[in-house]
Formats: C-alpha cells, structure tokens, sequence
C-alpha cells in the first residue's frame, strides 16, 4: 500500500507541474477573462483558452497522441478540415449582397491586405534581433493575422507553421476583438472631417440570380488564376451558394448551425492545445503579438488610403472610411466604420457601405493565403 | 538573412500583385454577371425570384414581435 | 522574382486545366441548373454539382488523398457509413402505417424491382455494342439505379463499383425528379378508365405496438433469409425504431435532422468528386443515362402490372395505379399515382394507398442490394 | 459474353426469386405481428397507447395556426 | 444457377446462426423491451439493445472491423472520444448552483464511492467460486458500476475491461433506471421517521461569477491530486463554463443538443456490440448483475450513513436522506429522495438540496475513475 | 487470490481516501472561492451580473404560456 501512495502522489500534478505549464495555465486563464469578462471573440477564445488549460496539465496526456485533444487535432487541424468547414459555415451566414451592388469595393478589400504582406517583411527584419529566428513559412503564418480572418489563419498556420499556430491564433482572434480601439485613431489620422461626412448612394436590390451566380463567379476565376486558393474560396462559395439557391434550407441551416458549432468547439480545444511553453513563452510570440498588432493597422491604413483614393476617382461618392473594413473581421469593422461615420454626420448610416468592403476582406484574404500557399508552401 | 529578405521582397510583390490583378478582375466581372443575369431576367422573367434589397427593410412586425419576444422571455425564464 | 512569377503561372488553372475538367465543370454547373431552377432532388444535386466542379479543379487537389473532399469520401464512401447514416434518417422520417395496415401491397414493391434486374440484363446486353465492357459487378450496380433510392443506389455502387459512381448516382437522383414525367404515360398505357377510377377501401387505423414491432420484424426476417441486406435494413429499421418507440424523441430528431442533413452535404460533395472526366465523359455514361431510364420504366410498367394482377384477384379492390409507387422514389412516385388517379375520378385520393407500396419499395431495393452484394460482391 | 449474360440470368433469377420469397413471407409475417399485436393490447390494456389512423385527420387548428404562420412569417422576414 | 442458390442458402442467417447468437438477440429485445415499455434509460437502452440484435446476426458482420458499427466503436469507443464528449454535454446541462450553495455536501457525493470500492473487493471474492477468474482490472471495471453515471463506467471500462463493456453498461444503466425500487429501502431502513421529516433551511443565491469559476476550481484541484481523472472531469467542468459563461451559448446549446445526441446514437450502437454471446453468455455475467445491484445499494447506504453522520454534526439541519443522492443517477435518485421526503413531511420539498449531493457523486465517480486508472489501468 | 485480495484492498483504500481527500479539500477550496467572487462582486460591482436562485422560481407565465402550450399541441398534431 505504501507503494501504491507513492506511486500515486508520482504520478500527482503536484509532483509533476513545470513551471511553464503553470505559466501556460494562467495563459490559458487570460484568455478566459478576455473571452467571458471583456467579450473578446468568446466563441473562439472560451474553447482555446480552456483547450490551453486542459492541455498543459501534465500526465493527464490530453493533447497527447491518444489523448482527446490529440486526437481532434489530428483529424481536424492536421488535415485542414475544420477551418474548411467553418469557412463553409461563413459562407453559408454571409449576404454578398453589398458587394455585388458595388464590386469595385473589391478593392478596398484587396488593399487592406498589405497588411499581410508588410507583416511578412516585419517578421524577417525582426530577426535582426536576437532570439528571433523565423522562416519564411514562419513569417508567411504571421503575416495572415493581417487577413484578420480567423479560419483563414488557422488554415494557413496549420498548413506553414503549425509550431506557431497558437500564438497566430491567439492574436488574430484578440485584435479582431480590440477591432474597435485599434481603428478609429488611425481612421480619424488619415481622414478629414468632410472626408468622413460623406453620405453615399443607397445601393441597388441585387436579384436573386445574381446572388446564386455570384458565388459561382469567384469561385471560377479563383479557379483559373489561383488553384491554391480553392480550398478557402471553394468552401466559402459552397456555403454561399447553399445559401443563396433558395432550394436547399435543410444543408443551410446545418452548414450555419450545427456543423459551425460543432467544429467551433472541437477546433477551440485544439488549437488551445498549441499552446505550449515550449511554443508559447518565448520572445518570438511577443514579437508574434507586435506584429499582429502593427498588421492591423497596416491593413486598416492601406484600406483608407485606397479609400481616399477611390473618393477622388468618384468624385466624393465614396466614403474613405468604409475601406477600413476591407480587413474584414466581419463584422465587427463594418460596425466600427459606422460608428466613425455617425461622428461626423449624425445621419449617416454607412453600415451597408461598409459590409461590401468587409466581405471583399475575406475573399481578399483567403487569396492572400492562397498565394502565400503557392510561393511559400 | 539577405537572402530571406530579398524572398520576403518577391512573396510581397507578387502576393500583393496577385491580390490586386484578381480583385481586379472580379470587379469587371461581377460587372458583367450582373448585366448578364438582368438580361436572363428579362428574357425568363418567370426565372425572376423575389429581389432583395441590399439594405434590408425593417418591415411592421407588430403581432409576430410581440408573439416571439413572448416566446423568447418564456424560454429565457424556463432555462 | 521573375521566377516566383513563373513559378506561380505554372501553377494557375489556366496553364493546367485540361479540356476534360472543363467539360466536367460544365457538367457541374448543368447538375446546380437542373438543382435550383428544375427543382430535380436539389438536396442531393447541389452537393454532387458543386463537388464535381471542386474536383475537376487542376492543382487545388481537392478531391485527393489529402484535400477536403478526398478525405471526405475515404471516411464515410468508402466506408459505406454516409449512405447508411442517411437510411437511418429515412427510417427515422418515414411512417409505416400504410403498409402495416394493409402488407399485401408489399408484392407491389417486389414487382417494382423486375426494373434493378433487368436493367443489369440490359447493360451484360450493351456489351455487345464496341465502347461497352461492363463486369457483371458494373452491370449489378447500374441496376440498381432502378430501385430509385439514392442511398440504396450509392452504397452499392460504392461497394460494387466505385469508378461507375458518379454516374450511376446522378442517373438515380435525376429520375427521381423525373418521375413525374417518365411515369403517367406508361401508367395510362398499362390501365383503362374503370381500373383509375378505382376507390380504394380507408386503410384502418395502426397501433403503437404494430408500428414498434414492424421494424424489429422486418429485421428478423432479413436476418433470417439475407444478412447481406441487414446494413441497409438494420439502419432504415433503426430509424423506425427510434421514430416509433416514441421515448427517444431526442434521437429521433436528430437522426431525421441534424445527422441527415450533416451527412447529405458531405455525401454530395464526395459523390460529386467522382464526376472526373475520365469515368465520365464516355459512352459507357451514355449507356448508363439510357439504361437508367429503361430501369425506371420498367419498374414501373412492373409494378403497374402486379397491380392489375392484385385488382383481378381481389374483384377490384386494388387500384392498380399504386403499383407504380413500388419504385420507390418517396414520396414523389405516391404523389404522381395521386395525381393520376384524381384525373380519372376528381374523388379519388391515392397517395395514402400508394405510401404502402413506396415505402415497401425501400425495402424492396434494400432487399435486391442485398441479393447482389451477395451474389455479384 | 455468352457466360457473363448466363451469369445475369442466374443473378436475375436468384434475386427477383428471393425478393419475391423474402417480401411474401413478410406479408404473412405482418399479418401475423398484427394479430399478435391486437391480441397482446386485448390482453394488456395499458400497454395500448395512441393508435394513429394510417389517413392523418386534418384537425382544426385555427389558433395554433394563425399563430405559428405569423411566426414563420415573422422568421422569413427576419432572414 | 443451382450453385448460385446453394452458395445463396450457405449465407442465409438459417444457414448460419448459431444458439449464442439467437440468445443474444433475445437479450438485444429485452433491453428494448425494458427501455420501450418500462422506460428504462431509453436513450441508452433503445441503440444498446438495437445494436445487440444487429452484431449479433450472423454473415453480415456489421460489427466486424469493416462493419458500421465497428467502425463507430473504433472511432468513439476504442479512443474514450465519445463518453468524454456525452461528459461534455453533461457538464452544459447541469446546474451546479445547488453544490455551490452548499459545498459540504460534497462529502455525501464521496461516501457514496464505497459502493465502487467494495464491489471491487466482491469481485476479486467472487473469484473463490468455480466459473470467475476476474482480474483486478475487471474488478476495477465491475466496481464502477457503483459510480451510477454511465459515460464514466464506459469510459472507464473501455479502457481496462472491453470484453466486460457490454455487461458493464448493460448493468450500469438497468440499475440507474431501478433506483427508485433499489433506494428507498435502504433509505427507510437506515434512518427513523424524524430525520426523514427535517425540513432543510432554503439555499442560498449563487452569484454568476461563483457559477464561473467553480468549474475550474474543480478542474484545478483535479489536476493537481488526480491527473488522470483530468479527461473526464476536464470535459465535464468545459461543459459547464459553455453554458455558465452566458457568452457562448450557441456551444453550449450543441454540446447540450445535437453533440450529445448524435453520440449517444453511435455510443449505444457501439456498447451494444459487445453483446456478444462470448463475452455476455457465462457466469461472469452473472456475477456482474449481482455486483451492480450490491454497489448501488452499498452506495446508497453509505451515502444515508454519511447524512446520518453529518445530521448529527450540525444538530439537525441536514436531512440523511439526501445521502442517498450521492450516488449520482442525476436526477433520478435526487427525485427518488424528494419522494421519501414527503411521505414523511408532506411539506418537506428536498429536490433541490438532494441535487448538491447529486451533482457531487457525479464528480466523486469521475474521481474514483480517475483513481482506479492511476492504480490498475 | 492472495494477492489479488491484497491488491483489491490496496486499491480501496488508497481510492477512497483520495476520493474523500479530494472532495474534503474541495469543499474548502469552494467555500474560499466563494468568498472571493462575493469580494471581488462587491469591488467591482459591474461585474455582476444576476445571481440566480438555487431554487428556481416558478414565474407567471400565464400568456407566453398558453402561446406556447398552443403552438406544442400544433406540433403534435401535425406530425
Ligand atoms: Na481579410
Ligand atoms: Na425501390
Ligand atoms: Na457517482
């Protein structure tokens, strides 16, 4: 018996706890708080942060080969599906409406991306520094936290940098949440008060074959110009489409509910279960954060400068501010750019503007991580 | 390093250019999708389903809203 | 640079697609028409079309061993499990009531499968034609598209022959729509006035304790005589199980929902993965569509048939209309003896006398899968 | 050929043969599991529960209708 | 063609069913039997008892490795995958609140353990007799049939007794469902009409923060003593912070919903394979059955003996039948206490205070799981 | 069988005293957990949000109800 209890308490956390997992756990903590106390991404950060707690508890082996965790991951992350299905479930609960109304906001959504590309740079000339030490996969992965995309990124992190797929994560999801503190300063640095006033046009009803057409569109010149890219593009445009047909409500309603639910939890656990000291707790995630950070705004400047430049072309039909939703984070910035907008002109609703340039951003983005997947891959 | 550089450089230049040549391209064509499919509207206007505006209407909802709040707080209250 | 550009060229769908794949798309997009604007069976038909337009994208890989759809079909296809999920949905959605009530009507949903075993005589026969070289396992698997039942249809083929797939379940979900245009003319040549005219007898009332004990007895019997049916029929039995016992209300929704519609998009998209050009587009597809036609017609001239039998001999109690609901395709084939019938006598509503032989149907092809997995497998 | 078509003879033969026996067996098996049935409900009243007429009356449902058309209306809508 | 119907006899299941298997079959219709008409546990029994009827028919081998139900039991038993995420839902179903207000009765949910351990103990004594020869692994395996919560007895013994799992959860579920023949006996005999009659003071308001972080105090403590009991208790209290962080409720509805329903569909089917006329037709069977009902009535009295004991220590404010509730059996065996309240205090309404004690021995179990793990597994 | 009883013996005691180590120390841990939350409610009292009674209240329901008792008969019926 004796033995038996030393063999137990052996195998105790007490006896076991590193003090990275204790740091991982608190980790883990935080994002908890954030998720429940601050409604940071809840939907996401309540399963990573949870998934980081039960994975960094030691001799339980959850996030282990055979372990629950463990598993999911495999059969989910590994592979790439479930950020795919999300992707569908996404496609299935947006209206492009908006966008079709007005495609040339397509290119808000383009320019917003060099957030992305300017992080990549970031995160090469950050190893100039010492402890900094990142691939150019590694910087790939990085960059898309710029797509401010969740599923996005998650599928290119898992694709080129899986080691870092906790921390990429982690930081898209949170600054996709501080969305509404990150843009407005640089909205209101790089615009005028009359810039931000400007009402545009009511957009036009888009018919419902439009609608069924649209999806099938993008998916056709993705399909020529970027095949890397019709894994992101094809599912988003499926779920679209199931949407929009009208005929099939059955696989709609399952691709908006319970298959984005579902994956929702078990991708949360998993990529909280990349959240290991070894990943985690070094400078390399906060140098990670900075340039998550400086993505943003990056995204969000080039959105309103090219908006600028597209109010000039049109003679003033365009608010600026609507291109800083071009970074997507649906849709959150869209409602950001309203906000912005009712500032300065008590009337001016600019929400639906705003929701064009917005899912322009994810279709932006996930061309972005197609050919990121194509040069760097 | 220099070398990663000039790479990051290449992946940029051309990311961002295929970013934009296809954006691009989607506008002129979404353009013509949609002149299209008004033109297939007018020929097959039985294939003409229920337009929907962009901006969403906030049509009268009296009896139906106050049925499913009803129903809402029942649920919120039973849980 | 230069060569990143090069490099990303080669990789484009326009440097790599082969006329085959555009072809297929094509076909792809003919499936969503036929789906949205015909109305043909779109719950199955926009999966199948938009997988078989994902599939035959060059370099996405979509369709591999590693992409999402190839994934797909190696965990629920190949395996068999997608059909037999689906079947448990059907047993779990489907009252059988009207064949309790009245079981001789089971020999209408034998006749009705004369269509599966003919049709595979007819493809040994197109043998004989040069471009055909059909095994006895094609042959066996094309028949089966007589038995106008999707599930049925698919986990055969998929056993018996995977390359013939995508045919054969897109000639089943097409015909399936088509019943209402392939069935009336034959069902008028095979009757006269007097025999449409024909009221039928109110089917009696069906108790609690019947309808528990008619799947488990129709288990029994198929374990009894042809356990190589009993995956099919254990799961449609399943099904009726949960949905009659009437105290797993929770399963029983889930399996007529949540897991019916999960399965479905995935089945789609991994039926539609095997529309590639190369087991498509030639002229054994052409034989198929034509013999699939023929196993329709005859099923249902079958079926007819048996009923004008069963009106002689029981002095003119049986419509012989509902033998043509024996092909099964619930409830669409039901509707259409519904239809005929109120055209020859405004009075006479069928369709709760054609559900007995529809859904004997079911059980009838599960019953002929069974047979030539057994015999062909 | 010859013996492929001999074989589908066979595989026609067998299997309508067996669809036949196995779907006439099970007419008489049902008519049995009926009789059973009405005999074991004679014998244990309670266990008799709910019979459902095989022809679904259509029952007046006026209230419950205007109420859940509004809410459906309400839902489309929404959407 | 004579070939082909002898070939077509050989695989009949007349050809081929043997007495074990025809038992068996019996056995699956007296579980439907008990879960249809006497409601045993249905959503347990009804698949359990199916599945039963379905592997054991011959030929078709639909538990084989290549079967459907093989299959599931690979992917859900096999792993622990499936009774971890019924654990999940558990979690978002429960309300805590009860055990939060009054944590002492935490004790109750721990005395109520015996009935695991000393039917460990009857187990390996059973071993004296001519017929058993149960290891300490199938002791362990047996034991936790005292636990009274089903996802832990087949998590637990899938993991160290697979060929007793059938029996195990066949048991384990049959004696939740006769708790409240089993319990109030015992409860009367341990205690006299006063104690019976006390009324308990109302219990207090638990605050939502509170409702926060108990589950992850528990899930601390736990990884801290008892790592291995992390799985199940770690699933259990993410559960709960679904559904008590009141920012996730579209997870916390598909754990409570279309997750714990879909899985207990595949985990019934699943359990139900292990009915096998091998590993269930002997007299170790037997010996389980007597066992199961020994644990839960030495749970239960043990459970009353802990009230009696913590009755005296706070000078009558604690009722000693709510004991009886630490055997878990949520809600069952709480209902069942409230019950014998009120034959002795018509006014006397102890549901609320027996589900503090409730919810414990669902943790207590889960503990004790985790302990026999550590020690045996 | 020695042994094994030996084991078996082992096995209950070490369990049991874990299991009531456990929970005993959890009970303290709760109560501690609890005092904390009230503390931490009362520092920043935004943070809390609607305690829930542990004995469920059982509210007037009168219209929701009967809405809802309606539209669950419609259901039954129509199925
Ligand atoms: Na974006
Ligand atoms: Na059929
Ligand atoms: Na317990």
């Amino acid at each position: 018996m004796e033995s038996g209890i030393r063999e137990l308490w052996a195998s105790t956390g007490l006896a076991n706890f590193t003090l990275g997992e204790v740091a991982m756990i608190l980790v883990g903590g935080l994002l908890l708080f954030l998720a429940i106390y601050k409604k940071f991404e809840p939907l996401l950060l309540v399963p990573i942060g949870f998934g980081a707690i039960l994975s960094n508890i030691p001799v339980a082996g959850i996030a282990g080969p055979e372990g629950l965790i463990g598993l999911i991951y495999a059969a989910g992350v590994d592979t790439g599906v479930f950020p795919l299905l999300i992707f569908m479930g996404v496609g299935a609960l947006t209206d492009f409406s908006p966008l079709i109304a007005n495609p040339k906001v397509l290119l808000l959504g383009a320019a917003a991306q060099f957030g992305i590309f300017l992080t990549l740079l970031g995160a090469i000339g950050l190893n100039a520094l010492p402890g900094f030490d990142f691939s150019l996969a590694d910087a790939a992965a990085i960059g898309i936290i710029g797509g401010a995309d969740g599923p996005t990124a998650i599928f290119l992190a898992s694709r080129l940098a899986p080691e870092l797929l906790g921390a990429i994560a982690v930081a898209a999801y949170s600054y996709m949440a501080l969305v509404p503190i990150i843009q407005p300063p640089i909205m209101r640095a790089l615009t005028n008060e009359k810039e931000r006033a400007i009402v545009m046009q009511q957009l036009r009803p888009v018919s419902r074959l439009e609608r069924i057409l649209f999806p099938l569109t993008v998916l056709i010149v993705t399909a020529l110009l970027l095949p890397e890219a019709v894994p992101l593009i094809g599912m988003l445009t499926f779920g679209n489409l199931l949407r929009e047909s009208g005929v099939v409500e059955r696989l709609s309603k399952a691709a908006q509910n319970e298959i984005i639910n579902i994956v929702t939890i078990f991708l949360g656990l998993a990529v909280g279960s990349k959240l290991s000291a070894d990943s985690f707790l070094n400078v390399q995630t906060l140098g990670i954060l900075v340039l998550g950070a400086a993505a943003f705004s990056i995204g969000t400047a080039a959105g309103v400068l090219m908006g600028k430049l597209m109010c000039k072309l049109t003679n003033g039909q365009v608010n600026p501010l609507i291109g800083a939703a071009g970074v997507s984070a649906v849709p959150m910035a869209a409602r950001v750019v309203n906000r912005v907008g009712l500032e300065a002109n008590q009337n001016n609703f600019l929400l639906m503007h705003a929701m064009g340039p917005n899912v322009a951003g994810v279709i932006g983005s996930a061309v972005a991580a197609g050919v990121l997947l194509a040069l760097v891959g | 390093m220099e070398q990663l550089l000039q790479a990051g450089l290449n992946v940029t230049a051309i990311g961002m250019g295929v970013v934009f040549v296809l954006l691009t391209l989607l506008v002129g064509i979404i353009r013509g999708m949609s002149a299209l499919s008004h033109r297939l509207e007018a020929a097959f206007p039985t294939a003409t389903v229920s337009p929907r505006p962009a901006t969403p209407a906030n049509p009268n909802q009296e009896l139906v809203g106050v049925i499913s709040a009803a129903i809402a707080a029942h649920r919120r209250k039973r849980r």
